[in-house]
């Protein structure tokens, strides 16, 4: 099994998968998740197969191409091209969409669209699993945006609710706004470089001028915003909550939003290059600041997570801004087991309790233990809380950060102290949903079927133990892997820095809970809290938390982008020549023959008169659209025409005298002026 | 084979097939719709031959036959085909033979349907054969005819107006054509052979002033076929009211004779002043690209909204044919015919939606998917690709026709990407309401069978294979048309 | 044989003579109805055409007979050719099922004035031409008044013999004038000669003379400021004599001017030439855009005949000899596709004035009837593959080679003004075939059922669509033959 | 001398007699002045040596075709008002092309009678019209015999037709 | 000897005093009359330009002859159809027949 058959097998075996279930997974009913696992399973294992043969492997593992299409004499080839990076990324995806796929069989059973939900899952895995080993970038975006249409038909899996179409449309509509920058990029650098093999277009691309490599980064980046939904474009991602829990778990936690920061992390030399960084940077922290801060209020369970992941986004995006490339794929993966994981078991709280608002949701942890320790797991990653795999992942962004300090350090500096809030922030939301759900008196809920829980078990043993993918000393290790040789310094008081926030920020949740019971009046109110923190911390971050709901910013950033586009369809309806035409001639035309008739000069109504009228072919005043003839077929052209045939048809008056007249005036008349103009 | 004139066959069949219909007797109804699918497939059997005798790779003329046939005004009957017109002539004869398999539903005036389809094909095929000027305008007026009695009869509602609207818009603009062809006769080598002034043009014979008129005059008539911006407003006319299997034919084919005319006359004989107008035909392009999408947008009726789609797709090829460079030239050649493909199978399922529903208005219809389920898979298939969503065909043509532009005229394709977008916009509003919005009480009624029957699944099987196959692989239609694309570029110097 | 060759030569012309004198003697003897004479005359006129196909296959006998004033050439026998075919297809049509119009004396004068266009044609000096021109007139005068029950057609005979006499004697005059001017009559070569060696005072007066000649010969071809009787009488007349002077005295003058200005005209006066080309382009605009307006459809397809003269002297105006082969053709394409139309106006409604609206539905009530229609609008708008195309292709490309690239330009844009309305009866026609039409703005009167057309005249108006046709296809080679 | 004052004479009354056609209201009256301006072209005709012609005139149009006017109007007996007044509307439009053609007419026949020789060769005599007539004008001779045809058939039919 | 050119002259004057009547007369038989006065003025063209040329006036004569027959051949034709358009209007203006609408 040559590492090429095993990297070709990867996107493959799903994408097989959804071509059988679409054939036949409308008979197969049930059974048909039996084929997409198998697949998803041997995938795995191909995947981990070639972490192992990746690791320590100088230079791509596998790098094979077959040509595509020749477009204007240029050969383009599509292939595979596996490195480090993309097999660490491809391991963290199969297991996380395995675990998924299981856990959706639980969760989906008895669905009327089962079979179609699932061929609709492979194809988007295949996708996945496409951008993470496509050799060349035109390769990258044509699974990029097919991944786009799964998230579009996933996301409106549910099509007969109408906020699950709206969501599915905006999903589509935002990335398609981002994936513009994506197709330009490809088109200027197929037309300028005449290739599109990813490695080769980096080397090439180090020789160009800044400017062009830096148009370059900006139109790559924007497509990673859309779709890792970064400020602005992250409109979409709390609306495909709509989704179900097993799409927000796969889809809008580990892999799709990862695509973005993924294609980043493929062209980072170009960023590095461009010195782009900063422009990666700021939104970044700006984003995951702004995450944190919606999440704190948000009262829908899925809506939290889908904030907590724009935030966490925006941690690798800022991590990368900062040069800490290992970081941002460390946190990349570590997030998308335990993000998964949370989704995951917000879905079996969900399933259990019929409901996805926290407020009703009371003690869920005394009767779906399993669930609330996942969920725990879950968290306490998240917040950063050692010895979990969140704690390493976001101290390598922090120590980035302040590497970072060291260089610039206003620049550092400001984004390492909003990073450390954030990660306040994070630990404190996540504890507030989790202490709110889990803990205190609760109704009676029972635990979800094992096929759910089994998954979220592994996830959670996984999300303890992905921490020691990094450890500084270990031989094999992700940085070994991606930058060898380059000495990670560690610092041990950010670590511990980092670990207090944490901490903090989970005590901080603890007693705003109380707090919160206690203004229902269902438990004492704790004196120390509200003079010590209230006033300093509490009040202002929730004031700007419910002053951003209010705001609703979602729906000011889309009109942002509906407004021009309905403004834009106006004018072109209205400037269509067809309606031009009629406003131009025939009322323009009309009028000015009505005018013109105002003024009927009758001299002598003699000869002089009947030739005047013949000659001018005035529309006297008749209706002027008089559609006789070709039922007004032509339109103001005609009119005019029709307006002139009028003036002259008065010519045939009937009078056999007038006839002759007409023969011998018109006769001589032209007879002159030909004279005149021959002579 | 070697000595039979191949091309003249191709020609000769749907003639000869149209004066048999002629004599049939009208009320045998199913003989006649037997007889003019078998001449239809037989026409697309011999267009296959005529593939397979075409040697792939080579951007020369090929299968060239040249009759005189009126000496006294220099004309003589002269077929020839190259890499620009064989995709173009597949695709005439595969649409006309998925239409001949539709028209088995038709029951009303039979006879007269089958002989305008066939003389359809005939002018249709004469327009890409012909190398010669004054055959190229019979061919290209031959057309109007049958179309224009197709719109007329078996139109909608309003069909009077909008067939002698686009018989009076094509007219006008095929007259002035007729005026340049004349100017191209009489400032070049006096003669129509086509070969003869495009050598005469590359040979640089015309000086730039008579090349300013004769591509004015050209461009008229081209533009409004295509249709360019300006010169568009008969197509969404035409189309609402035209029959399914008109609408297929006028957007599968007819609008292509007006890029395949840019790219063949005004292109090769006139690069000079093609180099100087470029840049207002990308211009041009684009608004159509923006302006078609941004109507669309705005349309209430289903088969009007896919007419301005088509506004829109055309934009691209004529960017594409305005960069003037191989890629430029390849896009547009592979958008022509993928638009062909893809339009071609809306048109055929707005016919079917229309024929269950009786109404083409987008409020009234709901709940396709649930009514009939196929139908509503292929429709989203076919907004898909029509969309341009790589891995389907619509894609590639788009895709190639930006690259081509971009390097040209950066700016102006830039922002075509606004008109993708809200191509995405139009398609996904539509496609949700009718497909997946479920039924409400007002939407229109359907109580007829969930399935599609055999003549639909048959007319529109084949196209969302093709839309597919390319989209994966476009290999196969690159290597007939990159040579010629290559070739055509170096003229213009890009 | 050189004694007998101009009985040869003009055995054409004696046999219509002879045939025309013994129809009306025969009816003299038995006054039986016009069952005998029909056939005699139909008999006449194959026998005729067979005597020109021999003349042109011996051409030895070309040349100017009697001192000059007649020629017998190329273009005679395309004209004898042509009169007899449009003549016969007057005859079928005027079969008729009543049968009542169609006494002996109608086919006799209808003989009598075909040899007269023949006469036209041939003449090689001005008094022949104006004899000629009356041998044509004047039995027209007497059959259009010939069904009297008709209401219009006493008046719209005696309006067409007021303003033909008028525009004769006017043509008169001219033929006195260029006597006195060139003092000759005769045009052998062309009856202007280089202005040079006339002097100022005879080119001026030769002028004159050419303006009153062109008058006479412009009123018979409906050409613009001389057209102003063609739409009242053509309304009024009686059907199938409208369609005979609307289709074949046009096309005999057209010759006829050919013969008189020669190639030449056009180069050696510029005054002649930019008169010719003014009415040339007034005939089209004015032609067209009234056309545009009428609604009974003889009028409109007399519009029509204004229009496809102006097309006419676009030859005149560019002159040389290809303009005249393309003229030719033109003529050819323009004879059957006219009347061809006329006589469907005829059948739809016979002895009563046709309006749009009973085209209405027309293909529904007799799919033949449409068809022919069609084929011969559509040769007159000049579409491919129809002979109309190859014809005004012709005559544009002329145009274009003689410098008149303007010229060709405002003929396209009429032609485009006349597809318009031949455009609308075809749509009326084909509108209703299968959906029924709503009543839209003209508010369709009832479609009548089917139409009964008697089989002659069907039989003429299909021949005059397959001509359409024909001349399309193969007939374009006939271009080069007729050179 | 006596030619000159004859053919003063004879076109005055010519031409006061056709205006007086014009503005008379009764037909009868119309109708002698018509005969009577016919039978001074014939005098005219005599003038310039063409004794045929005039004849010919005199026989033809102020014979036959006067009193053939007069019996159409006596048989079909129609209520012959008085004939309406000269003025309608293109009167004066009519007079003004009149005019308009006439100076520059009348100008050029001066300036063309300059180019054309004088009158001193022989004059034609009837006999050499005769010669002529079935000479070199033979054909358009037995044409007009054709066309009498014509119109005889013609005429007889229309009016036979009317009782 | 009276010069050609002076009947000429009084051709042309009669022949637009006649054409002047004709195009304002009225009446039927009045425009007949005019054409009658046209024809004959012509035929005295004819003659007097005849007189002025080489073949003392054998041409123009010829030609007036010509006129002449078809003339009165005219003339009868058309008084064969006034009397016809007598019967059935019974009257004599032209004004009638005109009305026949453009």
């Amino acid at each position: 099994m040559t590492p090429t058959l095993t990297a070709f097998l990867v996107p493959a075996l799903p994408a097989a998968a959804a071509l059988f279930l679409a054939v036949f997974g409308r008979r197969m009913g049930e059974r048909s998740s039996h084929v997409a696992i198998g697949a998803l399973a041997l995938s795995l294992i191909a995947s981990v197969s070639l972490l192992v043969g990746a690791f320590g492997h100088e230079g791509p593992l596998v790098h094979a191409t077959v040509p595509w299409a020749v477009v204007g004499g240029v050969p383009i080839e599509f292939g595979l091209f596996v490195d480090g990076l993309s097999a660490s990324v491809l391991v963290m995806v199969a297991a996380v969409a395995t675990m998924v796929f299981v856990y959706a069989t639980g969760y989906m059973k008895g669905d009327a669209r089962y079979p179609w939900f699932f061929t609709v899952f492979s194809l988007f895995t295949a996708c996945m699993f496409g951008v993470v080993t496509s050799s060349s970038l035109l390769e990258l975006m044509l699974f990029w945006e097919v991944m786009g249409l799964c998230s579009f038909l996933l996301i409106g899996y549910y099509f007969e609710r109408p906020d699950a179409r709206r969501a599915a449309f905006k999903a589509f509509i935002t990335t398609r706004i981002g994936d513009m920058g994506l197709l330009l990029a490809v088109a200027l650098l197929l037309g300028r470089y005449k290739t599109v093999d990813i490695p080769t277009l980096l080397a090439e691309l180090a020789k160009e001028p800044k400017a062009f490599m830096w148009m370059i980064c900006a139109l790559l980046f924007a497509a990673a915003v859309s779709k890792s939904a970064q400020f602005p474009m992250y409109i979409w991602l709390p609306d495909a909550m709509a989704g179900p829990t097993p799409v927000s778990g796969l889809l809008h936690s580990a892999t799709m939003v990862a695509a973005g920061v993924f294609l980043v992390c493929r062209a980072y030399p170009l960023f590095v290059g461009a010195d782009f960084l900063p422009m990666i940077a700021w939104p970044g922290i700006f984003t995951a600041l702004y995450g944190a801060v919606l999440a704190l209020t948000e009262t829908d369970i899925k809506r939290t997570l889908a904030y907590s992941t724009m935030s966490q986004l925006g941690y690798m995006m800022v991590a990368l801004g900062t040069g800490g490339l290992v970081a941002a794929v460390f946190h990349l993966i570590t997030h998308g087991f335990f993000k998964s994981l949370l989704f995951l078991s917000a879905g079996s709280v969900i399933h259990g309790t019929k409901t996805q608002d926290i407020r009703e949701m009371r003690g869920v942890g005394k009767t779906m233990p399993i669930t609330g320790a996942c969920f725990l797991i879950g968290a306490l990653a998240l917040s950063g809380i050692p010895p979990l795999a969140g704690f390493f992942s976001k101290d390598a962004v922090l120590a980035s950060l302040l590497g970072a300090t060291t260089v610039q350090p206003v620049f550092g500096g400001t984004l390492l102290v909003v990073g450390l809030m954030t990660a306040v922030l994070s630990a404190f939301y996540m504890f507030r949903v989790y202490f709110g759900v889990f803990r205190g008196p609760g109704r009676k809920y029972h635990e979800s079927p094992r096929a759910m829980i089994a998954p979220m078990v592994a996830l959670a043993g996984v999300t303890v133990v992905a921490g020691a993918i990094n450890l500084p000393g270990l031989r094999v290790s992700l940085a070994g892997m991606l930058e060898p040789g380059v000495v990670e310094h560690a610092f041990p008081w950010l670590m511990a820095v980092s670990a207090c926030a944490a901490g903090a920020g989970v005590y901080i949740a603890w007693e705003s809970t109380r707090l919160r019971r206690a203004l229902h009046g269902t438990g004492p109110i704790p004196p120390n809290l509200q003079r010590l923190y209230g006033g300093v911390f509490l009040r202002p971050v929730f004031a700007v938390s419910r002053f951003l709901r209010e705001l609703n910013l979602d729906y000011i950033l889309e009109n942002l982008v509906v407004a021009p586009v309905l403004w834009l369809c106006g004018l072109a309806s209205r400037l269509d020549p067809d309606v031009l035409y009629t406003a131009v001639f025939v009322n323009g035309v009309g009028r000015v023959a009505a005018s013109l008739a105002a003024i009927d000069v009758t001299v002598v109504d003699g000869a002089v008169m009947a030739v005047g009228r013949a000659g001018l072919g005035v529309a006297r005043g008749s209706g002027f659209v008089d559609t006789r003839g070709i039922d007004g077929a032509v339109d103001g052209v005609a009119g005019g025409t029709m307006a002139l045939g009028r003036g002259l048809k008065r010519l045939q008056t009937g009078v056999t005298a007038n006839y002759a007249l007409f023969m011998i005036v018109f006769g001589v008349a032209i007879f002159y002026v030909a004279w005149w103009l021959a002579r | 084979m070697k000595g039979i004139p191949v091309l003249s066959v191709l020609l000769l069949i749907p003639v000869v097939a149209s004066l048999v219909v002629l004599l049939l007797p009208g009320r045998m109804e199913r003989l006649i719709k037997g007889f003019t699918i078998a001449a239809v497939a037989l026409t697309f059997g011999w267009s296959l031959l005529v593939l397979s005798r075409f040697t792939i790779g080579s951007g020369a003329m090929q299968m060239i036959q040249s009759v005189p046939w009126v000496p006294a005004i220099g004309m003589s009957f002269k077929l020839g085909i190259d890499g620009l017109s064989l995709p173009l002539i597949m695709l005439t004869s595969l649409l006309t033979l998925l239409c001949g398999i539709y028209t088995w539903r038709l029951d009303k005036q039979v006879k007269a349907f089958c002989f305008l389809l066939l003389l359809l094909l005939v002018g249709m095929l004469g327009v890409f054969l012909a190398l010669d000027a004054v055959l190229f305008y019979v061919f290209w007026e031959l057309v109007l005819v049958p179309m224009f009695f197709m719109i007329g009869i078996w139109g909608g509602a309003n069909r009077r107006y909008a067939s002698v609207k686009f018989f009076i818009y094509t007219l006008i603009g095929s007259v002035v054509m007729l005026l340049g062809l004349l100017l191209l006769f009489f400032w070049g080598p006096h003669t129509f052979d086509m070969q003869a002034i495009i050598a005469w043009g590359q040979a640089g014979k015309f000086t730039l002033q008579q090349q300013g008129w004769i591509f004015g005059a050209l461009f008229l008539g081209f533009a409004v076929k295509v249709p360019i911006f300006p010169f568009h407003t008969w197509l969404p006319d035409a189309h609402v009211e035209a029959p399914t299997v008109g609408s297929v034919l006028l957007a599968g084919v007819l609008l292509k004779m007006g890029g395949y005319g840019l790219l063949r006359v005004s292109l090769s004989a006139l690069p000079q002043a093609f180099a100087a107008f470029s840049p207002y035909l990308a211009v041009l392009g684009v608004i159509g690209i923006v302006y078609g999408a941004a109507v669309a947008l705005t349309q209430k009726d289903l088969k009007k909204m896919v007419a301005y789609s088509s506004v829109s797709h055309m934009g691209f090829v004529v960017l594409g044919i305005a960069a003037a460079n191989s890629a430029g030239v390849d896009g547009a050649a592979m958008q022509m015919f993928t638009h062909g493909i893809i339009t071609g199978m809306l048109f055929f399922l707005v016919g079917m939606i229309y024929e269950r529903y009786h109404t083409k208005e987008i409020a009234r219809l709901r709940g396709l998917i649930t009514a009939v389920p196929a139908l509503g898979i292929l429709w989203v298939f076919a907004s898909f690709a029509s969309l341009g969503l790589p891995g389907l065909a619509g894609f590639v043509g788009e895709f190639t026709s930006l690259m081509g532009g971009l390097q040209v005229f950066p700016v102006i394709t830039a922002f075509a990407v606004i008109g993708i977008v809200l191509t995405a916009a139009y398609f996904l509003r539509t496609l949700q309401a009718v497909v997946f919005a479920p039924h409400e009480e007002d939407s229109a009624r359907y109580e007829g069978p969930h399935t599609m029957d055999g003549t639909e699944m048959a007319a529109v099987a084949p196209l969302a294979a093709i839309a597919f196959a390319l989209g994966v692989y476009p290999m196969l239609f690159f290597s007939i048309v990159d040579p010629v694309g290559r070739a055509l570029a170096t003229l213009v110097g890009r | 044989m050189t004694h007998l060759s101009p009985v040869l030569a003009f055995s054409p012309e004696i046999v219509l003579v002879l045939a025309g004198a013994g129809v009306l003697c025969f009816d003299a003897i038995w006054p039986g109805r016009g069952r005998v004479e029909r056939w005699v005359t139909l008999a006449a006129m194959a026998l005729a055409a067979a005597c020109a196909v021999l003349v042109a296959m011996s051409p030895q006998l070309y040349g100017v007979y009697f001192a000059g004033s007649l020629r017998v050439d190329a273009t005679t026998t395309f004209a004898r050719l042509l009169f007899m075919a449009t003549g016969a297809l007057v005859v079928l049509s005027s079969w008729g099922g009543d049968g009542e119009g169609a006494t002996a004396e109608y086919y006799g004068l209808l003989l009598l004035s075909l040899l007269g266009e023949s006469v036209i044609v041939m003449s090689q000096t001005l008094i022949v031409l104006f004899v000629g021109i009356e041998m044509l007139a004047l039995p027209c005068y007497a059959l259009m008044a010939m069904r009297k029950h008709l209401a219009g057609a006493v008046r719209a005979a005696l309006k067409y013999f007021l303003l033909g006499t008028f525009a004769s004697i006017v043509m008169l005059y001219g033929v006195a004038l260029a006597y006195g001017a060139l003092h000759t009559i005769s045009y052998v070569n062309g009856l202007f000669p280089d202005p040079v060696t006339l002097g100022a005072v005879r080119a001026g007066l030769a002028m004159a003379a050419f303006l009153l000649l062109f008058a006479g010969l412009g009123f018979k071809a409906t050409a613009f400021p001389f057209h102003f009787w063609s739409p009242d009488v053509y309304a009024g007349g009686s059907a199938p004599i409208v369609a005979y002077v609307a289709t074949v005295p046009k096309v005999a003058v057209m010759l006829a001017l050919l013969r008189v200005l020669g190639p030449g005209f056009a180069a050696a006066y510029p005054v002649g030439r930019t008169f010719i080309l003014i009415v040339a382009v007034l005939s089209m605009v004015y032609g067209n855009v009234v056309a545009l307006l009428q609604d009974d459809v003889r009028r409109m397809l007399a519009y029509s005949g204004v229009a496809n003269t102006g097309y006419m002297l676009i030859a005149f105006a560019v002159g040389g000899a290809a303009s005249a082969r393309a003229l030719m053709f033109f003529l050819v394409v323009y004879a059957f596709g006219n009347l061809g139309a006329f006589l469907v106006a005829m059948a739809v409604g016979p002895d009563r004035p046709v309006s749009l609206k009973d085209f209405a539905g027309l293909a529904g009530r007799n799919g033949l009837l449409a068809g022919g229609m069609a084929v011969c609008l559509f040769s007159l708008a000049g579409t491919p593959p129809l002979g109309g195309f190859f014809g005004k292709f012709a005559l544009f490309k002329a145009a274009v080679d003689g410098g008149y690239a303007w010229l060709a330009l405002i003929a396209l844009v009429t032609t485009v003004i006349a597809v318009g309305y031949y455009l609308g009866v075809a749509s009326r026609m084909y509108g209703s075939l299968v959906q029924p039409e709503e009543t839209g703005s003209e508010g369709v009167a009832s479609i009548a059922g089917r139409i009964v057309v008697p089989r002659p005249l069907m039989a003429a108006i299909v021949t005059c669509a397959l001509a359409a046709v024909v001349l399309g296809v193969a007939g374009v080679t006939l271009l080069a033959a007729a050179g | 001398m006596t030619g000159m004052v004859l053919f003063f004479a004879a076109a005055g009354a010519l031409i006061a007699s056709s205006i007086a056609m014009l503005f008379t209201r009764q037909f009868v009256r119309s109708v002698v002045l018509l005969a009577f301006s016919l039978i001074l072209f014939g005098g005219l005709f005599a003038l310039l040596d063409a004794t045929f012609l005039a004849l010919l005139q005199l026989l033809v149009y102020a014979g036959a075709t006067t009193m053939v006017l007069v019996f159409v109007v006596m048989l079909s007996r129609p209520k012959v008002a008085a004939f309406s007044t000269l003025l309608q509307p293109q009167t004066g439009l009519a007079a003004f092309v009149v005019v308009a053609v006439a100076y520059p007419l009348v100008s050029t026949l001066l300036t063309l009678a300059g180019t054309l020789s004088s009158t001193s060769q022989p004059v034609a005599t009837t006999r050499d019209l005769a010669y002529a007539l079935l000479g070199p004008y033979a054909v358009p001779f037995e044409l007009a015999s054709v066309v009498l045809l014509a119109a005889l058939v013609g005429a007889v039919y229309l009016a036979r037709e009317a009782e | 000897m009276v010069p050609p050119v002076y009947f000429m002259v009084l051709g042309a004057i009669v022949f637009l005093i006649a054409m002047f009547g004709f195009l304002t007369r009225r009446s039927l038989l009045q425009a007949l009359m005019c054409l009658e006065l046209m024809t004959a003025s012509v035929s005295l063209t004819f003659i007097a330009i005849g007189r002025s040329m080489p073949d003392g006036g054998l041409g123009g004569m010829a030609m007036a002859t010509f006129v002449i027959v078809i003339g009165a051949a005219e003339i009868g034709m058309g008084l064969a159809i006034v009397m016809l358009y007598f019967r059935r209007h019974g009257d004599a203006t032209t004004d009638d027949i005109d009305l026949l609408g453009g």
